[in-house]
């Protein structure tokens, strides 16, 4: 009966793969752009899908860590770096914060971890705009190019968003590695039940820090390729909102699925432009839409999807019982045995 | 030694501010378990209903009058009804990001159909200072902290010693066993929301003489008051004062002798002390029993 | 056909109010002129596009709005947006008339922008001027506000002031939105300075004045245009009396076209233009001037009228104050030094034109 | 006489001015079925929370194999090979049936590292199924276990608690909700496991034949307190037992 | 004969897709306790769920003496002399014991004085009174159940639908329990018990009965039920092979 599902599933991957290679050849460099500011958000929220949607810890600062990531690759870049390593560096420097950030949510929760989280982010914010000997402040950087790899260069526009489309492949690659892995399902375990989980030899320290420290690390992935798609970095990107904006992607799409994140990256990144046709009030528009979404579908847009799914096993299940159940009336009684 | 009582009169002034929109906070979290990061622009949007009528000529307490009815009906009654019935099941986050949505909504829709200009707000009280202890103290402040105390009394006591008020309390804690009570949860939600509805309007009417009627003014606002309600303690109404003045006073003083370049984050960090070592809050009540 | 004006603004976000004062002028302007039968005959076209307050969606936009090949460019108001935007406005060949005031835009060397404004590099001198020479003093407080408008104005003033020996006792930056300015006040008060240089937006100067005044600073308070437009007098009450400083565009100058425009300005939009208001404004009425000198419509050929141009109102009434823009893109007319004296602000001296 | 694998000693637990354990000390032996009886409120929950970890004691002491182990976190304690199930119900409810017992035993199963890259059931699926199998969960097994009936997750719980091959288990009130053949299945199965693989038990039951029948040793508490200990039979003629606990 | 007091009739129900009841069918007469045995996951609990109101029954009918019920209203079951103990843990964790009983008497008339009532039961439950002004949540879990007992009994019901109220209690609170259910129905009050701790429920009930995958297996006298071989072999535990393995 897994066959099915799995070959649709499968299916519908690569014809999604076909349209964002085929996509932007249409487009003009805006549209371009906004497709490869779709990649990179789409491999931070990923990062707090996993940190929120899987482990259940609730995180208000993967925007800083993108401007993290972002920082170290403009900071190294303008050095004269080539992008492997600032890119690197960028990834390891946002694990071993996170890791470090995680340890607060062993002792405290919810909306307590929220505030952590949250002093987090703007602690990091106010480093970025006062400490000019390093980020050189509130003018931001500028003057380091987009990389090249395996000399081919990707200063153009559509060459830049095949390399973010490659590198979202990578981020998506590993992540689904690490959910299908047992780590998956003991972070779940984690969100779902720490007590329960813990009595069952689940070390939930471990996997509360690992949580953090692999979604911060994508968030730092992503303002890695951040910088360079922007070619400037300065603090006002990086504030709250941004965290905010990605939670908001995160539970949009469906929070605890996988490919969640690619659709609340869509709807965040995409739809405000779809929607500047309307001029001011387009951001108006665009927050009724998301409210409008949310409360159709409270648990994201995969929840729908998921739901239907769901429905239809429930209804093989209840086929049987009710089968079970009429075969009852026939004499001699004998135990629940579907 | 003026210096010191300056930064605390202001502190504590600033500080009441945070209370009054914190308890909202409070309010929600303890009545339906809801978080509303929209609480801000709920605070932001009722001056502007005053201020509308006030340019249709209305006089002031019509105005403040019309301003009241609006936000129960938009704050209240439609918030609940259109958004948080349908999403009240399915747990905290849903909704606290729909409440996102909706700030961003509400600071837009105000700046689109009204103007991204702060607009002065005609002050409830004589505008004149009282001097206490060699520095001064605007009337406005001391009224605003009036209030914010009173507020807070009364719903402790409404919440405590009424059976309404306990009965909103159940909802929040086991809505289907309410239901198998008999409790009629669909009014205790509703009774939340206008609750909260008519607080932010007050909160509205006072502190926008200071803050000015902006599109913008609940951003700042909002998030104080949502930090000042955690260190207070979600799940005490009168944690919002504790957290609310603490917040107030911390940061005028880390900001005249710690940093002002910082300010933003080091009162966050010397409350974060406080959240580590009472992750309950000041006044919350210690988290249940758990095995 | 028509002439088509991109403008992309600081529509959201901090600099809303920025962006949305510069869009308004803008609208007016284009309005007048098409009214009037536009330029050389050809109507106006503007479109605005949200930068959000963000550099990296301005940059964007600009990107988007060259796609468009649009006649001119205006704005950002953001110093950061304008400094990552202009290099790509300069390969496109078209003018870019912006509302950023920091004094490094001009000398980047990029040919194609141009102010609406001073750079803070000829306001800030004549503050600093004003300070050292006619109050005398020798040691100054800052209070300014931390984002790249305020820190501009910042690093420029105080270059100023310690090149003529002025020491700075006290530097203070506070938060955009700043309520409770307590702290700083009493930091500026520890300092005991001769006067104190406040460089904020109009509602975080009102506040800060209130300030000043419960914690009775008694020094002269000395600023831009923003410490004693009306809107700051009209928050902050009498605590604005005795706020003085340079002021470049103001509708409260003894000026009867400014004032004139300032009317204009509210009756159209209910409320009193910053200077933002007027810098859009201005910024349609150069590109006017310009096109009508070339005499013909030519997007690449425009940024070159516009150097060195020099507008006179008696040609062009919609310039307000006569003006130059010299080779850098830089602007160049009459100042004011300013008072607020009970409640009103009144010019107590008038700057000439550097070179007349 | 078999070696004595857990001691209790003196183990209090106070609640702000609430006194819940007020200094019990007891053995285990290994391969005994000790039983935990006692009115509600006694103390006994909270008993297994210290011993396990899920509380600190305020007081006294808990030895594993002659080692302390006092206030030694959960995890710990089940690496140790001991564990244990809940009085009220405690599964995962967005996880499938399979997947509970799956995450019961894996932690078990090589080290975190080799976990990330080495199967994604590590193995446990076969012996899952066969848990899921004797519990009669087959037709439930890939239904979310928040989906089930109570007795469900009180078996599935009960199933959790054997996934890692235990030598030790606790069972908090594993009758309560279980229907009676089910019971008697599950109490044969203990049996089974005590017999073949030597694995201890200490069950807290308020079914009384439950006990009777499969406890080799009672230890009866009341506030708080040990009242007495011995086999069933001295237990049940105990007119202090009788008094506190079983009415006549 | 006389009129039932519930009647249950072809009534199916479940969750969302998933149905549980498939007609499940039968009486419970007045001033009687039926106890309802099965295995697990036979729908007892949904049974219940679905008579108060709470699960939707898809079809057949539910009559209350000689009132229609199907798909009511908790608020109205409640005015119409029906209560329900659910299954498993049923307080507001973060109100006071008190407090938590008080709010069992919400839907109770004015004439009512709850709060004498509250003394009442508080004097039949000595460790009630004791722990009034705990929080309900450091409750032992015995404790919780006995506390939900104890609030359904606030408005004096004309049926009560209690699910498995043994779980957890102490053999001495059974007894306390079972005797409170035999003078209720002294009192000429129904109850519906669902009980897995089967022989001393159906030794103090009337009526039995017998649900299996959500339909009426049997029902009958319950020292009919007792006596009957092959319920006890089935259902009460009698000896059994391991069929799974
Ligand atoms: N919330 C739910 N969602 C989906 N299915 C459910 C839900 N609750 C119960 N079920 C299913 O309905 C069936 C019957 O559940 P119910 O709780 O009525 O059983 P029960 O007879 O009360 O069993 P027990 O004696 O263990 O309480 C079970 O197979 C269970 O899987
Ligand atoms: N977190 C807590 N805070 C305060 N008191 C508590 C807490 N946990 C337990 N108690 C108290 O400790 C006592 C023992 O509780 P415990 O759960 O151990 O009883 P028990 O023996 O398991 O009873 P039962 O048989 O009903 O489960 C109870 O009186 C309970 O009120
Ligand atoms: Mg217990
Ligand atoms: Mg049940």
């Amino acid at each position: 009966m897994g066959a099915k599902p799995a070959l649709l599933r499968a299916g519908l991957l690569l014809l999604g793969l076909g349209l964002l290679i085929a996509v932007p050849i249409g487009l003009n460099r805006y549209g371009v752009y906004i497709m490869s500011l779709w990649a990179v958000m789409a491999i931070a929220a990923m990062g707090l899908n996993l940190t929120l949607g899987y482990a259940g810890q609730v995180s208000l600062a993967q925007g800083a860590f993108v401007g993290i990531g972002a920082y170290a690759v403009a900071i190294l870049m303008t050095h004269g770096m080539p992008f492997i390593v600032p890119l690197l560096v960028a990834v390891a420097l946002s694990f071993a914060i996170g890791w470090a950030l995680g340890y607060p949510a062993l002792r405290v929760q919810h909306h307590y971890l929220a505030f952590v989280t949250l002093a987090f982010s703007t602690l990091v914010y106010l480093i970025f705009r006062n400490e000019e000997w390093l980020t050189k402040g509130i003018y931001g950087i500028m003057g380091f190019q987009r990389p090249t790899v395996f000399g081919l260069s990707t200063r153009t526009p559509l060459a830049f968003y095949y390399f973010c489309l490659a590198m979202l492949a990578l981020a998506t690659a590993v992540m689904a590695w690490i959910v299908r892995s047992p780590w998956g399902r003991a972070f779940v375990a984690l969100r779902e039940n720490p007590i329960r989980a813990l009595s069952l030899g689940v070390d939930t320290r471990r996997y509360t820090l690992m949580a953090f420290a692999i979604g911060s690390a994508m968030g730092g992935f992503a303002g890695a390729l951040y910088a360079p798609l922007v070619e400037f970095v300065d603090p006002t990107p990086f504030t709250l909102a941004l965290s905010l904006n990605i939670l908001m992607m995160v539970i949009v799409g469906g929070s605890g699925f996988f490919f969640g994140p690619f659709l609340g990256a869509a709807i965040a990144v995409l739809l405000p432009e779809w929607l500047r046709f309307a001029q001011g009030w387009y951001l108006v528009i665009y927050a009724a839409f998301v409210m409008a979404l949310l409360v159709y579908t409270p648990t994201g847009l995969l929840g729908v999807a998921d739901r239907i799914m769901a429905n239809r096993r429930t209804r093989r299940a209840s086929a049987a019982r009710a089968a079970a159940a009429a075969a009852l009336d026939a004499p001699g009684l004998n135990p629940e045995k579907p | 030694m003026s210096n010191i009582v300056n930064l605390l009169l202001a502190g504590l002034a600033t500080g009441a501010i945070y209370a009054l929109v914190a308890i909202g906070f409070t309010l929600l979290w303890q009545t339906s378990q809801t978080i509303n990061f929209a609480q801000g622009e709920f605070v932001m949007l009722p001056a502007f209903f005053v201020l509308a009528a006030l340019n249709l000529k209305a006089p002031l307490w019509l105005a403040l009058l019309i301003g009241l009815g609006a936000s129960l009906l938009v704050l209240g009654a439609m918030f609940k009804l259109i958004i948080v019935d349908p999403m009240l099941r399915h747990g905290v986050l849903p909704l606290a990001i729909c409440t996102m949505a909706l700030s961003i909504f509400l600071k837009e829709g105000v700046k689109e159909s009204y103007s991204a200009e702060a607009s002065p707000f005609p002050s409830l009280f004589p505008s004149g200072n009282v001097s206490v202890l060699g520095a001064q103290i605007s009337i406005q402040s001391i009224s605003i902290f009036v209030f914010a105390l009173a507020a807070v009394y009364l719903l402790q006591a409404f919440l405590m010693r009424t059976s309404t008020g306990r009965q909103m309390q159940a909802t929040a804690q086991n809505p289907s066993v309410a239901k198998l009570l008999g409790i009629p949860v669909e009014r205790m939600i509703l009774y939340t929301f206008l609750i909260n509805a008519a607080l932010v309007a007050l909160a509205s009417f006072l502190v926008s003489p200071v803050y000015l009627a902006k599109f913008s003014a609940g951003e700042t606002l909002g998030l104080s008051a949502f930090i000042a309600a955690i260190v207070g303690g979600f799940n005490q109404i009168r944690g919002a004062i504790a957290g609310g003045l603490l917040l107030g006073v911390v940061d005028n003083f880390a900001a005249a002798y710690v940093s002002t370049q910082y300010r933003g984050a080091v009162p966050l960090f010397l409350l974060i002390a406080v959240i580590l070592f009472r992750p309950q809050g000041l006044f919350g009540r210690a988290e249940e029993r758990t095995v | 056909q028509t002439i088509k004006l991109i403008d992309v603004a600081e529509l959201s976000g901090s600099g809303a109010t920025v962006g949305t004062n510069f869009k308004n002028g803008a609208d007016l302007a284009v309005a007048e002129i098409n009214a009037k039968g536009g330029i050389l005959g050809h109507k106006i076209e503007i479109t605005h596009m949200d930068t959000q307050s963000n550099p990296g969606v301005a940059r964007a936009l600009v990107q988007k709005a060259l796609d468009e090949n649009p006649y001119a460019l205006l704005g950002p108001g953001y110093s950061g947006s304008v400094k990552v935007t202009a290099p790509l406005v300069a390969q496109a060949g078209i003018a870019q008339v912006m509302g950023g005031e920091a004094a490094e835009l001009t000398q980047m060397g990029i040919p194609t922008l141009f102010r609406t404004s001073f750079g803070q590099q000829s306001s800030m001198p004549k503050i600093a001027k004003y300070m050292a020479e006619d109050l005398k003093a020798k040691n100054v407080a800052l209070l300014w506000v931390n984002n790249d408008f305020g820190k501009g104005g910042r690093d420029m003033v105080s270059k100023e002031l310690q090149a003529r020996g002025v020491k700075i006792v006290a530097d203070l930056s506070t938060e955009a939105g700043q309520a409770d300015f307590a702290a700083d006040v009493v930091k500026v008060k520890n300092a005991n300075p001769d006067a104190v240089f406040v460089y904020l937006n109009e509602e975080e100067s009102a506040r800060a004045l209130k300030e000043l005044r419960r914690q009775n600073v008694n020094v002269p308070l000395v600023g831009e245009t923003t410490l004693l437009g009306q809107k700051v007098i009209e928050l902050a009450g009498e605590a604005a009396n005795g706020a003085r400083g340079h002021v470049g565009l103001t509708v409260d100058a003894p000026i009867p076209a400014l004032q004139e425009y300032g009317k204009k300005f509210q009756a159209k939009y209910n409320y009193i233009p910053d200077h933002n208001g007027i810098k859009g404004y201005l910024g349609v009425y150069m590109i006017k001037a310009a096109t009508e000198k070339m005499g013909k419509l030519d997007p690449k050929g425009l940024p070159d009228a516009l150097h060195g141009l020099t507008i006179k109102t008696s040609a062009e009434p919609g310039i307000l104050l006569d003006l130059t823009i010299d080779k850098n893109g830089d602007l160049d007319r009459e100042s004011f030094m300013g008072e607020v004296v009970n409640g009103k602000q009144v010019i107590k001296t008038v700057l000439p034109k550097l070179n007349p | 006489m078999a070696k004595t694998i857990l001691e209790v000693r003196d183990v209090k637990k106070t609640f702000g001015g609430i006194t819940a354990v007020n200094g019990v000390s007891f053995d285990v032996r290994e391969g005994e079925i000790l039983g935990i009886i006692g009115p509600n409120g006694c103390g006994k929950s909270t008993l297994f929370n210290c011993i396990l970890g899920q509380l600190q004691p305020t007081d006294g002491r808990v030895v594993l194999d002659g080692e302390d182990v006092t206030g030694l976190r959960p995890s710990e304690m089940n690496r140790r090979g001991v564990s244990r199930t809940f009085q009220l119900l405690q599964v995962f409810p967005q996880l499938s049936v399979r997947e509970n017992l799956i995450l019961a035993g894996q932690e078990h199963r090589g080290t975190m590292l080799s976990r990330l890259f080495g199967l994604r059931d590590v193995g446990l699926a076969p012996d899952a199924d066969r848990m899921i199998a004797f519990f009669r969960l087959q037709h439930l097994a890939d239904e979310k276990a928040g989906g089930l009936s109570y007795g469900q997750q009180k078996l599935l719980d009960a199933a959790m608690a054997f996934m890692a091959g235990p030598r030790m288990v606790l069972l908090d009130e594993p009758a309560g909700g279980v229907n009676l053949t089910m019971l008697g299945h599950l109490e044969e199965r203990l049996r089974a496991i005590n017999a073949e693989q030597g694995a201890t038990f200490v069950v807290i039951e308020h079914n009384m034949d439950f006990v009777m029948r499969l406890c080799t040793r009672v230890v009866v508490l009341a506030e708080g307190r040990k009242i007495a200990e011995g086999t069933p039979t001295e237990v049940r003629a105990n007119p202090a037992v009788i008094e506190a606990y079983l009415g006549h | 004969m006389n009129e039932p007091m519930l009647r249950v009739k072809d009534v199916i129900a479940g969750y969302g897709e998933m149905t549980i009841l498939n007609g499940t069918t039968f009486d419970v007469r007045p001033g009687t306790i039926t106890t309802v045995i099965g295995p697990n996951g036979a729908g007892k609990s949904t049974v219940f769920k679905t008579i108060f109101g709470m699960l939707k029954a898809r079809s057949g009918s539910i009559r209350f003496k000689d009132g229609d019920i199907t798909n009511a209203t908790p608020k109205r079951l409640l005015s119409l002399g029906l209560c329900y103990v659910p299954q498993g843990r049923n307080i507001f964790p973060e109100l006071s014991v008190r407090h938590n009983l008080e709010l069992g008497g919400v839907a109770a008339g004015k004439e009512v004085d709850v709060p004498g009532r509250v003394e009442a039961l508080m004097d039949r439950f000595p460790m009630l009174r004791k722990k009034a002004d705990r929080q309900a949540s450091t409750l032992s879990g015995g404790e919780q159940k006995l506390l939900e007992i104890a609030r359904s009994l606030l408005l004096d019901p004309q049926l009560m639908l209690i699910d498995e109220p043994s779980i957890g209690l102490s053999p001495m609170m059974v007894q306390e329990v079972f005797d409170i259910l035999k003078d209720l129905r002294s009192k000429g009050v129904s109850v519906l018990m669902i009980e897995q701790n089967a022989r001393s429920a159906l030794e103090i009930s009337d009526d039995g009965l017998v649900l299996e995958l959500g339909r009426t297996r049997m029902q009958d006298a319950a020292s009919k039920l007792l006596a009957d071989p092959r319920v006890g072999q089935l259902f009460l535990g009698g000896v059994v092979g391991d069929t799974a393995a």
